[in-house]
């Protein structure tokens, strides 16, 4: 990591998304955006607000409703010169862009031989919190990891939000950034404009001896507060969060896994295919006969999202169902 | 007795108390959702309301018959109203029932009802379009003659699959009937700024079919438009563009205070509140003030007993929340 | 398992395949085909040849090239009475309709309260073995697996393939129907007109007891050969073949891991977030301690596939890997 | 010397034997390549040749400048040679060698060069085209005047991706030419049954700009219509649909004998094979035929040693088939 951290300000996740642009733009006058409502609104989740006033329409472009054509154009953009950072307002809408985004952008580097880079960020929101319903609350990380060419963020934190985007609207390859809708108002030291976060490194935010346990976005948090309690009782929780999905650094994951000998996986993707399924195999896998208890992955069940915040709350990994997996897994 | 209105169009005096009616029952309804909403007593933080938008679901709905198909938007309660949706249906699914439309599951942005052949609304801004093509494609292969409508917005109408859904129903001359809500901003977006031609007539030429410009505001006209749209379809004749020119009074969400108008734009289009419209034409026809205060307080009662059957319905539960996920569940884990 | 093989009768994947549609349309006038090419052309593969001339123009619909229509469409129809196949030529371009997938028809049922059915099936081909490059070759049933309310089905034997497709067919649910294009020539014994294979039942088509492995579609004959060649130096490999990729049957795998404590996952699919990593993070996770070895997964590797039938074929595993990786299973 | 077309374009002579030249180019590329694939020396099974249709894209790239854009699609060796191309690098490309133009990666469906502003070639019918106007975007907001054109063929209309491009392009006035190369069928689906609106022009109408039905045939014609698109594009005067009416003479691909195409159908188109037309216009231009003889020399020249180029490159190598996963590798695992 490169870079300082504020001691004294703290600024919340969704100002330090606008941090990294502002200062990305301001360096560098080939970063624009593009996307639904990023100008004169702000974007849908005021993560923009103030730049077009700041930069003009030249370089903040609200675009129509066109999801596919935000990606494409972004790409095309970036192939002659341009560092683009689309904005699609809802993970879920990423399924209408999912030609430009895996079949175009993820291959055109290797495809066409290296003659062209795709520097473009395709920020997009995700995730529970709302009661949004079925067709804007998934959480679809798995699937990108999943294609080659492509890297994948999810920070956790102000500071790690801002540092990534810098990285990703500075990284020569898309990157898909996700944001989840529940860290928003988060607060948390503020980076300064020197902090970049590497991609492709995990960042261990809490230390501990007793168990692992790896997630990323939102559930960072619902993790550190579990870790919280449980030392209260004297069980020792290590944390890992990812950050970057794609390419995923399992060197600090099984360096952690190795010395706690106990990992669970936690994230808010419901369970089958998941991307916790990978981390899960590659520990089972690699510490073989070194592990005190099995891999347990703690995730949202295989459900549609009902739209009903209630109802939903139910279905998603909380502090409680962390601390009792972690009893679960310690007692094994 | 009819009314020879200044359009030339005749209609019965109680089409147009009918259609009036139609209207406030949706805008009473949103207006009570919009309470709701405040207090926090949705189930959702997603609503969407179309208060200056009625004529639209209710010009065209009420040319529609029991066996046609309806598919619809984000800003879907007065469609759902319009097609004959239970009031107590609507407001239980708000408030998270188990005896709301869709048990509570879908709430505002997905409204249902099979019984009425409402195929849902759906919160993908354009996600539906092709499955009114799909109904209207059965109703064709059937050689039945129901009709499908879906209702959506100017911001629909960049998105590829508009284009593919008309493009496919226009090649097959299905009985469809696409009906652009143009309330002129899809967000904070301006509709001359989503497209470089404004006119809907003039893009259903693009796609060899006939479209046509309706002010939006004047349920006589839009029901006039969808009437003879309905009619082309029912006939075999295929599909139609409709494009319905409004306007949201209220921000696209709640917290939107509208930033990206002009104040004196929205004055202009306040002025043509369609409810005001419709008075005007009522009282012009001699319909005295007692009739449209008997239907203001019949609606209010069916709302507060809506309301009512709401909060006596049970939140929709945990232990089911697991069910339905497959119509046919299956030997697997899961 | 329902209905009767032919012993005499030996049919190509291809034809299974076309006697399932044949079978299914003339016993249900609500299913309809369609997609692009399937009628006058007979399909890109040849599976709907003749069935145009068949059952009309009525019943087997040539599409525009629109493939987020198709699969709209064909759910809208499905949701008033009609059971239809749809077909997407390459899996590359189910990208184009994953919203009308993932968002449309596999959340109808749930989020409208069971009120619409969605009782679809859509056909896809996909793999590599034709040099067909980056956009043509992918193998991305993983996402499908991910996503509550789709059932996914890639079978490997033309007998397989026509029950499945039956049951597929007469399924409430919406079925992604997994081809592999190596898979059509492939000969095998035919299947009677009652053969109906439940969906989500995974088949043995092996038995074995010193190695599991676990594989599905095109991957299933390259795991067979590798067993009879290993057969032959004594060592015992048992197939599980999953037929049904969503649902999993993980019964059936753990059932043969359990008794054999071998286990290798192999598939087609580049290896990161891909559907080995559920499978063998649930078996390490089940199986824990009972294991005689880690479980293995023998995949393509993280990378775009070339336009090049030669660099392709090294990519991919194929029977000599197998056969390593077995040996190498048992010697640890 | 100019020769005065009976169309009333002023050429010279000149252009009229370099058009020519274009055109046979491709043709005699195109019929070696056929020969490769029979003799299964192709690295890929996929291939799709363009011959009748040579003047679409020779027509369209004798009017670009250097500094301009190309995106092409699955059947792209003439938009690649067109547009400047080496014969060597689409050769060895197909052959499989590190020396092709993607090092033997991308093989038929997906040439590139980006000395020359080629963005590539696509197998994802329409995928490209958010390309180009991404292209075109950048060279609109830097005020360059660098012009983006996409070639792709009448089943790239009929999905999403043409209707978000194009509607993007004509709201924001892009320098882009969307070159629609209709030879009337997409694979089997013949262009009347694809869509409604078989014209062009009125398409686009629909998006508010320019549309021109053009005789594909005719690569006067066609260079023309493209001048006057890629010069109101220069001008910043937004975007054209260039719909060019083309044939192809063989089947879709390798194994496709076009039974869906009527006999008769196809001898029509065949009469009027490009390089015929432009033939007879070069004898009545007076140039002798020992000038034809003589490029047909060269190109045969070229090509065989451009066979011998990728003959002599080494293949495509497996220890460099994990290289350019990514522009900018990582400290992670993989
Ligand atoms: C595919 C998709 N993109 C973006 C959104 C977010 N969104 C919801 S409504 C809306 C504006 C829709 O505009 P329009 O279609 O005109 O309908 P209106 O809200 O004006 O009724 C946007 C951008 C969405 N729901 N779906
Ligand atoms: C999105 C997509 N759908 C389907 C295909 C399969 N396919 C390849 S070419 C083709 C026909 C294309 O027709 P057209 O655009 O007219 O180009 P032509 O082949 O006639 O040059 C089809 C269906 C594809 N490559 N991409
Ligand atoms: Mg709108
Ligand atoms: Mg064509």
């Amino acid at each position: 990591m490169t870079g300082t951290l504020s001691s004294a300000r703290t600024v919340s996740f969704r100002d330090a998304l606008r941090e990294a642009l502002h200062e990305e733009m301001e360096a560098d006058e080939s970063v624009i955006l593009l996307g639904e409502d990023v100008g004169r609104y702000g974007g849908a989740y005021a993560v923009s607000r103030g730049l077009l006033e700041r930069f003009g329409e030249r370089r903040v472009i609200d675009t129509p409703m066109s999801e596919a054509l935000i990606v494409g154009a972004a790409l095309g953009a970036a192939m002659v010169g341009a560092r683009p950072v689309a904005e699609i307002m809802y993970m879920d809408f990423v399924t209408l862009a999912m030609d430009n985004l895996v079949n175009q952008a993820a291959k055109v580097h290797y495809m066409f031989g290296g003659q062209f880079n795709a520097p473009l960020v395709v920020r997009v929101q995700q995730g529970t919190g709302r009661g949004a319903g079925s067709q804007h609350s998934q959480s679809l990380e798995g699937w990108f990891a999943h294609v080659p060419g492509l890297k994948v963020v999810a920070p956790s934190t102000p500071a790690d939000a801002k540092g990534l985007l810098k990285a990703a609207i500075r990284d020569n390859d898309p990157v898909l950034f996700i944001e989840h809708k529940g860290l928003y108002p988060r607060k948390g030291a503020a980076a300064e404009v020197d902090h970049v976060v590497p991609l492709g490194v995990a960042d261990v935010k809490r230390t501990g001896t007793d168990v692992t346990i790896v997630t990323w976005s939102n559930h960072v948090h619902i993790a550190l507060e579990a870790a919280e309690r449980l030392s209260a009782d004297g069980v020792s929780v290590e944390v890992v969060d990812m950050r970057c999905l794609a390419p995923l650094d399992m060197t600090t994951v099984l360096d952690s896994a190795g010395s706690t000998r106990r990992v669970l996986v936690l994230h808010e993707a419901c369970r089958t295919g998941g991307l916790g399924a990978e981390i899960a195999a590659t520990v089972g896998e690699q510490l073989f006969g070194e592990l005190a208890a099995p891999v347990r992955r703690l995730t949202a069940p295989d459900v549609v999202l009902p739209a009903h915040t209630e109802l939903e709350r139910t279905l998603i990994p909380d502090v409680e169902d962390v601390v009792l997996a972690v009893r679960d897994l310690l007692s094994s | 007795m009819s009314v020879f209105d200044q359009d030339t169009r005749i209609v019965d005096v109680s089409t147009l108390v009918r259609l009036y009616r139609g209207m406030v029952r949706i805008r009473r309804a949103e207006e009570r959702i919009l309470e709701l909403l405040l207090q926090n007593r949705l189930s959702s933080t997603m609503c969407h309301v179309s208060i200056g938008q009625e004529a639209v679901a209710v010009g065209v709905c009420d040319v529609l018959r029991p066996e046609d198909y309806v598919t619809s938007t984000h800003r879907g309660h007065g469609h759902f109203l319009a097609r004959g949706g239970a009031m107590s249906a609507l407001m239980a699914e708000l408030m998270g029932r188990e005896t709301g439309a869709c048990r509570g599951r879908g709430s505002s942005m997905h409204l249902v009802d099979a019984s009425i052949g409402h195929l849902g609304s759906n919160a993908i801004v354009g996600g539906h379009i092709p499955i009114a093509t799909g109904a209207a494609l059965w109703s064709s292969l059937t050689g039945q003659s129901r009709v499908a409508v879906s209702f959506f917005g100017d911001g629909a109408t960049t998105e590829g699959i508009f284009h593919e859904a008309v493009n496919f129903a226009a090649v097959r001359g299905l009985p469809v009937v696409f009906v652009i809500e143009n309330n002129h901003y899809a967000m904070s977006l301006p509709w001359e700024r989503a497209t470089a031609q404004p006119s809907v007539a003039r893009k259903a030429e693009g796609y060899g079919i006939i479209g046509v410009d309706v002010d939006g505001q004047d349920v006589l006209a839009v029901r006039e438009a969808a009437d003879q749209a309905v009619s082309r379809a029912r006939r075999g004749e295929g599909p139609t563009l409709l494009g319905v020119e409004t306007y949201r009074f209220l921000g696209h969400s709640r917290g939107d205070p509208s930033t990206y108008r002009d104040r004196e734009e929205e004055q202009r289009w306040h002025a043509r509140d369609p409810l005001l419209l419709e008075k005007i034409r009522l009282s012009a026809a001699g319909v005295a003030g007692d009739v449209t205060e008997s239907l203001e307080r019949e609606i209010e009662a069916e709302i507060v007993a809506a309301m009512e059957f709401a909060e006596a319905g049970p939140i929709a539960s945990v232990d089911e929340v697991f069910s339905d996920i497959y119509a046919t569940p299956l030997g697997g884990d899961q």
